[in-house]
């Protein structure tokens, strides 16, 4: 058992401090969720690039660096500590390349990777339909086979970076009669500029349109852009699920950098007394997060997969995150109610966390049947 | 000792209830949001007619008031139909206006605030007031005393779009000492307010559940989900009678340790409302938004937890160790 | 909407402060769930009948002062604030006088009510059954019907004050053929020194034998102890329920004591400011509860029944109990754990709180599905 | 960075588990809580041979330690099968005498402790001392330093009744000064402790509602019973790292994190079983008990909450900003 890092990943580590240092704005990039500030965050994924620092942990070939999973782990200590932009492409490169490495094919990975690591591609996720919330199963998009490729017709929603995004993935009903209903699903990737593709994109609770709504008519789609084998998309995307919710979701340097920036603010406003519980708290949450995935990482170096426990991480990173928020808009007394603050911007996102990539409903359903034993409930 | 509602007391609740019901009050936010005011001013006349103003008005200016009862019951309901502007500097600033010991600006102004001619805001030692772009009598707290602000800066966003924050401009007439007895009125509607939106927030949520169906049954018949309803509808209950125990008694420690029992049991509301909603709700566009955005914004509002809880801590005892 | 007392009630309330003043005992009785400590509780009640304070609320004919709803919340307002002793008859006094009031016959009334209010006759519950804990309509233990009454056998559990009470009440199966679990069973009240009980006493977390295990073997009990109708038991002890959850087993008074006591506590110990917003909490929590209270008899005068509404007031003050001493035992320190201090007792009876008179989750649902219209869940 | 126990740790721990799992702990603590020291004295020899205490002590006094990797190990399996005695005071003991200045109190009473021939107890600055009735090794730390006490008090009951808590008699042989590593060891195996209290709480509660049926199903099929268990099992998962992570540093800011978070999962674990288990998890004969009062005993042992969170704050941060 130990916890230091070897000499090679902390020479990793300290050339991507002095990278960070000498190229991280010193003004914050305007709102991602902005045109302006979506265009600025591609460039900064372009300038990430360059320098090979967008995707890490990618073969050189797509533009990583073969970085190991502690190496990454590194990187996005260094990355938040230095107070770096938000990753516009996080769909792409923490669900969908994962997923082509996976199951896509060599073409698809040339092809589609490079621009991913580059930001010239940005992507959105297309999961969730009005109906299918919490229950994937129960998509109803079409794929329809034509000659060549497929046509999407139907409606996704709650599809993250659409309103600004190149391209999308998802899952599309292929096989109507299939017996059971997480059968017949066929996972695609497609243009949201492609004929019959209408985005509109939704506002979040403080007015910024971090989603959107896909009204998709007759898209054409490519056989190319097919994962997998048609039909087998449910088996493909919950291995892309468990992803989600597993290690790379969230880093435990975003916390880290979380706790650092509340613990100042804190500071700043003369330590209150009150508070003191809650911002040590969030210190040794950010702490025991960090620590329990490198216990996760150490495991997975083991050659051992990362099951329902990665429920777990998904309900403590939500929750800490909401709760670290509200203690920092608390420390702001009367001002925590200005929308146009990061703290504001920040605590709105936090708020997101508890509802998405799987419910915490579910997750605690998934602890409580899978690491406890206890009986499945009808739900 | 009869701690219930008078008949009247409830009818008016019940009418303006009733009132603002058929009102569209979510088109009128969105409106007001976006600092287009008229339907908003239209609706505060109704709620003046419906004689809401008038109960912070003494009648030697034209009111009814204060009657800080029939005001929470007011309150109650804008807040449960999230009525926007400036309703609790308007109650505060015709308790404070009347208050002064020179009759003055009371004459002045008070008449056109228990009408609805004119609404009222005010910043006390704070470096916003709400809705200032709209607000005909803008009123400053200083350590001086309370000055008539001669105007009011650029409007800065809150979380919840409805409240317009704008910082008033300096100086202005002198009207004279500021009493605290306003404050107590403005953490009292406020608390109101918020327990208001509270309900709503529940009512709205035990519906979405009842409707909302996932893995074939509705979710509403999930025992997690009744247990958080549970306690939202827990935290309201005891909220609602520490809101009329200050109401009758005014006093500083009652009136704060409503406020912050109402603003956290909203607030606890919104975070209920908003998972069990799920994604839909996160959506500005919903009109779920309006009630759960106020929700945070009213928590720090007018004396946050910490500032209620310190002035509970802080009142003396009444008899002895006997506090209540 | 009022909240002044009628001059009337302040004269009741101050001739009670006057009493408890001039007759609380200096030096706190020993503890309730000791031999000695019970003798000692059992000669407080005796000494407040003397006076007619030992149940207000009673008619005068039973050794009451026919005191309004209003008058009894005074009195234990009173009560508790000047520190006196617990009641050791709050079994017999909170739910089996109710039920006699409602159900008994005149008879019963003058001969069960009139030591009870002495403490010459100390009653203990018994509702529970080893197989039936919320789920009280699956009872076993039988009553057989003989000449002039019934035999009882079977076996009883969580009989709070059992220890060293006199006598028992609770419901006993006298029709196994009933078409419903919850038919065909009887009230009645039985002699705990009577042949074929035995009393095995069981000790609760600190030691203390506050409860007891009760074995019934074909004990006789006349049939002038049958309360109501044989068969209709349910019915009647739900009644009984009701007010058990209800206004009347756990009065404002106690808590309002218990904050200012925790409030001291606070103030000795430097009003640390890590536990200020508990300290605040607890004075306010108590505040919330008179007034609740007040307006729940308010509307009890008004002729209203409170029903569902008792599941509010349960979860309420059972956790609001724990979460008050937890901050006291908190407030000690290392100290905290010191088991014979009335801090430590105080704590151990408030864990016992979201358990008994009908689980906290078993509330949770009565709120869910009869308050706010949920559907009822599978249970 | 291999943040894994070795296969030896984990061995160890296996093995120390499964030599407690048949030592019928329940029985050997109801002994103690009575004053009756000798089953207990026998396995606390079985412990000492499995290693345990020469864990605390450096090879020149016949351990093997101090290896607070190892003692982690060992204090989660002594807290899941919550062996009384003065373990945390005779590690810290063992270690307070190692770290002396003068090497002559520690040869003299090392090598007993490093057997298990002797037990040690401690009370640092405060007013009492676990077992001083049975412990052969007195220690108080004064503002003076550490002395060795000539005697103790009568035993005062812990709510935990294991715990038999003592005052030491003031005066006594001064050792020396009285440095401050001793306190984090002492932390540290609390916690460990703590922890192992919390998951044989949480085994237990599972085993129950799977077991106890009401309204014809097993009560562990309710959503709201699965949730409350699936939050013990956060809480214990997120303080193990922690726990682990201050045995590799020893820093005492993590150690005081571990510490706080330990004992809180534990706490939060025992208030669940108590809720979970209804009545029979409130009675003293029930084991549960022994369980629920020690995660209630040890929250405030050797720092409580609040102490602990004031050490988390006042570390000083690592490079600029950066914590850990």
């Amino acid at each position: 058992m130990d916890l230091a890092h070897s000499a090679a990943d902390e020479a990793f580590r300290a050339e991507a401090r002095a990278w960070l240092r000498a190229h991280v704005p010193v003004d914050p990039l305007p709102s991602l969720e902005t045109e302006e500030g979506f265009a600025a965050h591609r460039a900064w994924e372009a300038e990430l690039a360059v320098d090979r620092w967008s995707v890490v942990n990618w073969p050189a070939a797509y533009g990583g660096r073969d970085a190991t999973l502690v190496r990454w782990l590194l990187f996005e200590e260094e990355y938040y500590a230095a107070g770096a932009p938000g990753r516009v492409n996080q769909n792409g490169v923490s669900l969908l390349a994962p997923t082509l490495f996976d199951h896509g094919t060599e073409e698809q990975r040339a092809r589609v990777l490079p621009p991913m690591a580059t930001g010239e591609v940005v992507w959105a996720q297309a999961w969730s339909e009005p109906e299918a919330g919490s229950d994937l199963a129960s998509l109803r998009s079409r794929a329809t086979r034509v000659a060549g490729g497929w046509l999407l017709s139907g409606q996704k929603t709650w599809s993250s970076r659409a309103a600004f995004a190149d391209r999308a993935f998802g899952l599309f009903r292929s096989d109507p009669g299939a017996p059971k209903p997480h059968q017949g699903l066929t996972y695609l990737m497609f243009d949201l500029r492609a004929s019959g593709v209408t985005v509109r994109p939704i506002a979040r609770l403080d007015g910024r349109p971090a989603i959107a709504e896909l009204f998709l008519d007759e898209v054409f789609v490519p056989d190319e852009d097919v994962i997998g084998e048609p039909g087998q998309g449910w088996r493909i995307a919950m291995s892309t699920a468990g992803n989600e919710r597993g290690l790379m979701l969230r880093s435990p340097g975003r916390f880290l950098a979380s706790a650092d920036r509340l613990h100042r603010l804190w500071q700043d406003r003369g330590s209150p007394e009150s508070a003191r519980n809650s911002v040590a708290d969030a210190l040794i949450g950010a702490r025991a997060y960090q620590l329990f995935t490198f216990a996760a990482a150490s495991r997975f170096l083991d050659g051992e997969s990362i099951g329902p426990e990665s429920s777990l991480n998904k309900v403590f990173w939500s929750e800490y995150d909401i709760a670290l928020h509200e203690t920092a808009l608390d420390l702001l007394g009367a001002e925590g109610e200005l929308a146009d603050t990061e703290w504001a911007e920040r605590y709105v996102f936090s708020l997101a966390g508890p509802i998405y990539a799987g419910t915490n409903e579910i997750q605690r359903d998934i602890i409580a049947e899978r690491l406890l034993g206890l009986p499945k409930g009808r739900r | 000792m009869r701690f219930l509602l008078d008949p009247e007391q409830r009818a008016f609740g019940d009418s303006l209830n009733a009132m603002l019901a058929v009102a569209d009050t979510p088109s009128v936010i969105r409106d007001w949001s976006r600092g287009e005011h008229a339907r908003g001013r239209a609706l505060w006349s109704r709620v003046a007619e419906a004689g809401v103003f008038a109960l912070a008005v003494p009648e030697a200016y034209e009111g009814m008031g204060p009657r800080p009862v029939e005001l929470a019951v007011a309150f109650i309901e804008l807040g449960r139909h999230a009525v926007p502007g400036p309703l609790v500097e308007t109650v505060a600033a015709a308790v404070l206006l009347a208050d002064l010991p020179d009759p003055g600006p009371a004459k002045r102004l008070l008449p056109a605030l228990a009408t609805g001619e004119a609404m009222a805001t005010l910043a006390w030692k704070a470096p916003y007031a709400l809705d200032g772009d709209v607000a005909g009598t803008r009123l400053a707290v200083t350590s001086q005393g309370l000055h008539l602000s001669p105007g009011h800066g650029p409007v800065r966003p809150s979380l919840d779009a409805a409240r317009r924050l704008t910082p008033l401009e300096p100086g202005g007439e002198l009207l004279g000492p500021a009493p605290a007895r306003a404050l107590a009125y403005a953490r009292l509607t406020t608390a109101a307010q918020a327990l208001g939106v509270g309900q709503a927030l529940l009512d709205k949520t035990v519906a979405h559940v009842l409707r909302r169906t996932q893995f074939g049954v509705s979710i509403g018949s999930f025992q997690a989900v009744k247990h958080r309803l549970a306690d939202v509808r827990i935290g309201l209950e005891f909220a609602r009678p520490l809101l009329f125990g200050a109401a009758l008694t005014m006093a500083p420690a009652d009136v704060a340790a409503a406020k912050v029992t109402a603003c956290e049991a909203a607030y606890a509301a919104a975070r209920t409302a908003l998972q069990l909603h799920g994604a839909i709700g996160y959506t500005a566009e919903y009109d779920l938004s309006l009630w759960l955005t106020k929700a945070r914004a009213l928590r720090t509002a007018w004396g946050d937890p910490d500032a209620c809880r310190a002035d509970v801590l802080g009142a003396p005892t009444l008899s002895g160790d006997r506090r209540w």
